[in-house]
């Protein structure tokens, strides 16, 4: 028998102290069998063990909540007994290593949590981060990972309708790719992940075991070094037929009432679905690996319970009704097996053969998990980060220039070469498809609609973490209310580096005061999320990257709005104020190649009041677009207006939509800079509305009682994107040329590739 | 009439036929599981879109085989409408109830986007509704949508007049451009020689609807019911 | 007893996997590149058979199901 | 000068695609076929180059574009 020394425990990714808790919690020495389960149970990933104590200050309570944070997924009541189950998850680590198999079975594990849950997956969101396109690695990845997610939710038929991209070096060795899914359920119909019933059989169905993913729970938790390459057989090849299949015959199975409790076997495997089921329910679990269906010969009982092999679930089912379940799974070729049954007492069991060979208490592997308060400290350089010496800058670049050039940043560029590998119409119940500032789908049999939205700023996050994630939360929720969707819930991905470094955990701890902050003003309780850390490259780490996932909803789905200006001569109205902040600006990055300065302000009231007032100048049919302004500040916003954000085949060049003339207020004065702050800033809490003449009065005055600060800029008409600043001509576009330059950019840049062998 | 719309394992589209011919075309209509025998007594058959078996040998290779293919031939051989969307086509390829294969696309990635499609053939029953040269916006979501035949066979197809989509410009006017997957003489969709076995690419289903981006497919389902109520009248 | 089965595209069928890869190597500087084709094959582990009975059960296979002979073409090698 | 690269999934690798076509041979009542891997093959042609330099080039193509080092292994074959 393999001593259990520190080499033993360092493999393990277990601690000393942990190790001494470990001991007391079992009231004597672990096996070896036994100390992979804590290994796995105790890892960040799956133990929250440095992220906890701060997540529980996060609101997550608000009269739609049915199911907060806990569970599988989240769940908001949409009225009609029905309920919106979504959650987002992140598939970081893998994706680096194999970009399409990483970012596949991030896709399926999504998916996963929200059929566990009872619910239909109606629609599928992710949130990517990049290095530049202008090197190999990146655009391997980069193809790689949006083949991915593309091959596994176009093959189970989930419409990828929506999601951000953004590139930047300090992802070069580390990619985000942060999945969110989205379905529906009947209230009455939410089933949990807790086991009861003492004698109830323990089943398991769906792929069969294999040896991958084993550690991979604790690697997603460890930082990358050279040693990760040996690491690398752990890879996992996903199988979105066998997870269709799964998912039908789940949600069938479901329905005939004889599922007491179901979970899928996600990071930590056969181990997780087990002692959580168990914990939840108060109960105990017995099972015996030896009929755990296995694809490869001469599986131990710890490879078999640390497996991370995809597309399984472990179901609880009532005693003697298990012929009705196990008809369900033949009639779809799946064969569901029972591995073991609901017990008293709270003991994980595990036989191999029948004989005992793990014995442990289901609550030390879940709820008795260390909880870390780990030291926070201010970054030294946090401070000098936020300084901002325009005059430093050397001259300000024409504005045209810098137009053109910001139009074909990546970051800002259509994202079409991505989301044209995505169905996004599968399912028929999308309104509002990738290109718009929110997604919106329909739910079935009633008259309403969701609009969901996915957004970060790392880069604000690293000037001001605090800042930086309240207006992430900020952006997803206006986006959503742009589209017309009143925020009903959030959740969020964490991804940030190593929080056993101070620096990090304070980056950590500030953001989450930051989302907490947000959410609360702007009534979007968090229903759950996901937390990946240790997202360094040799001890370099990313921005510190929240990823927000607002959904909103809309009573009346014919209401909803997109961003494109609709009518010629329609006046273009501007809610909220143009401060011209240019602190963490794409244009700091591009023109002058300077991360600085403090992210814009956020008043977290006016926000609100903001989102408020576009919802109901939405659902009362005043406005005919609405955009929010983000990254490229107020120019680039009123140009994506002009763009023809349809789906159809062509649309571009030959299309080029209805133009605009404005006048950009200048609220600061930046000296030289002036001009491109009016144009290129991205002070928050704005939005660019095209309205009928004969509604802009009603407009206003609705702007005036919600204390929104509102005036007619421009409007829409012309071939042409004309701006100007102080009367003077500042942007002068064709509307058809600034549309190919947004276009084509990234096919541009992606044509440059090595195509990945496929 | 009554649609018969099969559920092959992996197809993903089959709820969203159902409901546009249900639900939006007002007709009958009932899934079918591919291991039944018999179609239900319906009038009309449809094999919808999807990843049947994962679409893991090739698309369409393996759901030829499923019990309902031979009820689904017996009823095509007696002269009764089937129709192929996109996966389901390359169910009728590989069947042999079509001629020709698919390719993956020329540029090897999935496409999914709205396309315009010129309706070349109204005398099948599921153009039957259509004015000749219509084009419609109808939305692809394929990886193989690359139709090939034979040279020989292919100038055969057209000679009987067996081309029944093509991709166009939204003018009508074909062309490389308009082509998104490089399908040999920009073929959308084709029918058997009788026409009344009919296959296509692109989705009328997901365009049936306003809210949904197009309306225009709308009219290939109600085609056929207006092309059964004139043999049965 | 093992066999394999090689499907290639038919010489007339435009391979599109295979030129972007003959692409892409030739973007990678192998210049000398002249064409690519993609064929594929499939590994069958058959429970005992004689290597005669193998070969005929497992080319009765390809050509049922594994390629389709309007677009692809076959050999069958058994192994041991 | 003609080379061919068959790219396998290194056994450990699941592959979803051979089980399925397993089961479908199964189901097609080939009950004797007990595993099918499936694999890819790259025929590559190259202006002339002798023997040798032809297989270290292509082993650099399979290294560096053909194969996927993480999941896959492969193996050179020189035709002429
Ligand atoms: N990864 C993606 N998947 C799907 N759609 C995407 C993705 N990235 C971007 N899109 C689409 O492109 C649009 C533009 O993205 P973004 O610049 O973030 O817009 P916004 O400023 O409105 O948030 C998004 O609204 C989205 O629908
Ligand atoms: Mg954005």
């Amino acid at each position: 028998m393999t001593v259990i020394d520190s080499t033993v425990l360092d493999r393990h990714g277990i601690k000393p102290d942990e190790y001494e808790r470990i001991q007391q919690l079992m009231g004597r020495e672990p096996n070896l069998l036994e100390l992979g389960l804590f290994s796995v149970m105790w890892s960040e990933h799956c133990s929250y063990k440095s992220s906890r104590v701060h997540l529980k200050t996060l609101p997550t309570t608000g009269p739609r909540v049915v199911q907060g944070p806990g569970e599988n997924a989240g769940a908001v009541d949409i009225g009609d007994g029905l309920c919106a189950v979504f959650k987002i998850e992140s598939h970081n680590h893998p994706s680096f290593i194999e970009p399409y198999q990483g970012a596949a079975t991030g896709v399926g594990g999504i998916i996963r949590d929200i059929f566990t849950m009872g619910a239909r997956p109606i629609a599928l969101l992710n949130a990517l981060r990049f290095g530049s396109l202008d090197t190999a690695l990146a655009r391997r990845i980069f193809e790689g990972v949006v083949a991915g997610i593309g091959g596994y939710g176009n093959s189970i038929g989930i419409p990828t309708v929506g999601g951000e991209i953004v590139f930047d070096e300090m992802y070069s060795g580390n990619p985000l790719v942060n999945v969110l899914c989205l379905g529906i359920a009947h209230r009455s119909d939410i089933i949990k992940g807790a086991a009861k019933g003492t004698g109830n059989p323990v089943y398991y169905v769906g792929a069969r075991t294999g040896r991958d993913g084993i550690h991979g729970a604790t690697m997603a938790s460890a930082e990358f070094d050279e040693t990760s390459a040996e690491k690398r057989p752990a890879v996992q090849v996903g199988d979105p037929f066998m997870e269709k299949l799964l998912m039908e015959a789940c949600l069938e199975v479901m329905k005939t009432g004889a599922v007491v409790g179901i979970q899928d076997m996600g990071a930590a495997g056969f181990t997780c679905s087990t002692s959580e089921m168990g914990s939840r329910g108060g109960v105990g679990m017995t099972v015996d690996v030896t009929h755990v269906p296995q694809r490869e010969t001469g599986m131990i009982p710890y490879e078999i319970m640390l497996s991370e092999s995809q597309e399984r679930m472990l179901l609880v089912v009532e005693r003697g009704r298990e012929h009705e379940v196990e008809a369900v799974f033949e009639k779809w070729d799946l064969h569901a097996v029972q591995v073991g049954e609901v017990t008293e007492g709270a003991r994980l069991k595990i036989h191999e053969r029948g004989e005992l060979v793990a014995d442990v208490p289901n609550r030390a592997l879940t709820d008795e998990a260390p909880v870390y308060h780990r030291p926070m400290t201010e970054p030294s350089w946090q401070k000098q980060v936020q300084q901002l010496s325009l005059s430093d800058l050397g001259a300000a670049p024409s504005a045209q220039m810098t137009f053109e050039r910001l139009l074909a940043v990546s970051t800002i560029a259509s994202k079409r070469w991505a989301y044209r590998q995505f169905d996004h119409s599968v399912g028929t119940n999308t309104i509002a498809q990738p290109g718009a500032s929110a997604a919106v789908v329909r739910v079935k049999g009633t008259t309403r609609a969701l609009a969901i939205s996915v957004d970060g700023n790392g880069r604000f996050c690293y000037l001001d973490p605090y800042q930086g994630a309240m207006l992430a939360v900020a952006e997803a929720a206006r986006n959503v209310a742009c589209a017309g969707g009143e925020p009903i819930g959030a959740t969020n991905n964490l991804n940030f580096g190593n929080p056993e470094r101070p620096e990090i955990m304070w980056q950590i701890g500030a953001a989450v005061r930051g989302i907490g902050d947000a959410c609360r003003a702007l009534n979007a309780p968090i229903t759950g999320g996901n937390v990946s850390l240790y997202n360094e490259t040799e001890g370099r780490a990313i921005f510190p990257t929240p990823v927000l996932g607002v959904v909103g909803i809309l009573e009346d789905a014919s209401r909803t709005v997109t961003r494109t200006f609709k009518s010629d001569g329609a006046p273009v109205v501007l809610l909220g104020d143009n401060s011209g902040e240019l602190g963490g600006s794409e244009y700091l990055a591009t023109m002058h190649q300077t991360v600085a300065g403090r992210p814009p302000a956020l008043d977290l009231q006016r926000e609100a009041a903001l989102q408020t007032l576009i919802v109901t100048l939405i659902r009362d049919g005043l406005v005919e677009s609405a955009h929010d302004c983000s990254e490229g500040g107020l120019a680039i916003t009123l140009a994506e207006c002009t763009f023809d954000t349809g789906w159809a085949a062509g649309a571009g060049a030959e299309a080029g939509g209805l133009g605009v003339t404005a006048e950009v207020p200048v609220l600061a004065d930046h000296g030289a800079f002036s001009t491109n702050a009016a144009l290129f800033g991205e002070s928050a809490s704005r939005i660019v509305i095209s309205v009928a003449s004969r509604h802009v009065a009603a407009v206003m005055a609705a702007a005036k009682a919600a204390g929104v600060p509102a005036r007619q800029i421009g409007r829409v008409g012309g071939r042409r994107i004309q701006l100007t600043v102080n009367g003077q001509t500042a942007v002068d576009s064709l509307v058809a040329h600034a549309e190919l330059v947004w276009a084509t950019a990234i096919e541009n840049k992606m044509r440059r590739a090595p195509g990945a062998a496929s | 009439m009554k649609f018969a719309v099969v559920v092959f394992p992996g197809s993903n589209s089959d709820y969203d036929a159902f409901y546009a011919a249900s639900r939006v075309v007002g007709e009958q209509a009932e899934l079918v599981w591919h291991k039944d025998a018999d179609l239900k007594g319906a009038d009309a058959v449809i094999l919808p879109g999807g990843f049947a078996h994962g679409d893991y040998l090739r698309t369409g290779a393996i759901a030829r085989f499923s019990p309902i293919m031979g009820a689904v031939t017996a009823f095509a051989d007696r002269g009764g409408p089937v129709l192929g969307i996109c996966n389901g086509f390359q169910v009728l390829l590989e069947a042999g109830l079509l001629p020709g294969a698919m390719v993956r696309n020329d540029r090897i990635k999935f496409v999914s986007q709205l396309v315009p499609v010129r309706v070349e053939q109204t005398d099948t029953p599921f153009t039957a509704a259509c004015a000749p040269q219509q084009v419609l916006q109808l939305p692809i979501a394929h990886g193989e949508g690359n139709y090939y035949a034979p040279p020989g066979v292919l100038d055969d197809i057209e000679a009987n007049r067996q081309v029944v989509f093509r991709y166009t410009s939204p003018a009508g006017e074909p062309g490389a451009d308009w082509n998104p997957n490089g399908s040999l003489n920009n073929i959308a969709g084709i029918c058997n020689r009788r026409r009344n076995v009919v296959g296509l690419m692109p989705h009328p289903e997901r365009a049936a609807e306003l809210p949904l981006g197009s309306v225009d497919g709308r009219v290939v389902l109600a085609s056929v019911v207006k092309a059964l109520a004139a043999v049965s009248r | 007893m093992k066999a394999r089965v090689y499907v290639t595209l038919k010489p007339s069928v435009f391979d599109p996997q295979g030129s972007v890869v003959a692409g892409a190597l030739q973007s990678l500087g192998y210049a000398d590149v002249k064409d690519v084709r993609q064929g594929k094959f499939f590994e069958v582990e058959l429970a005992d058979a004689d290597p005669a009975t193998a070969k005929q059960r497992v080319t009765e296979m390809a050509d049922k199901l594994l390629a389709n002979p309007v677009i692809e073409s076959y050999r069958v090698e058994v192994l041991q």
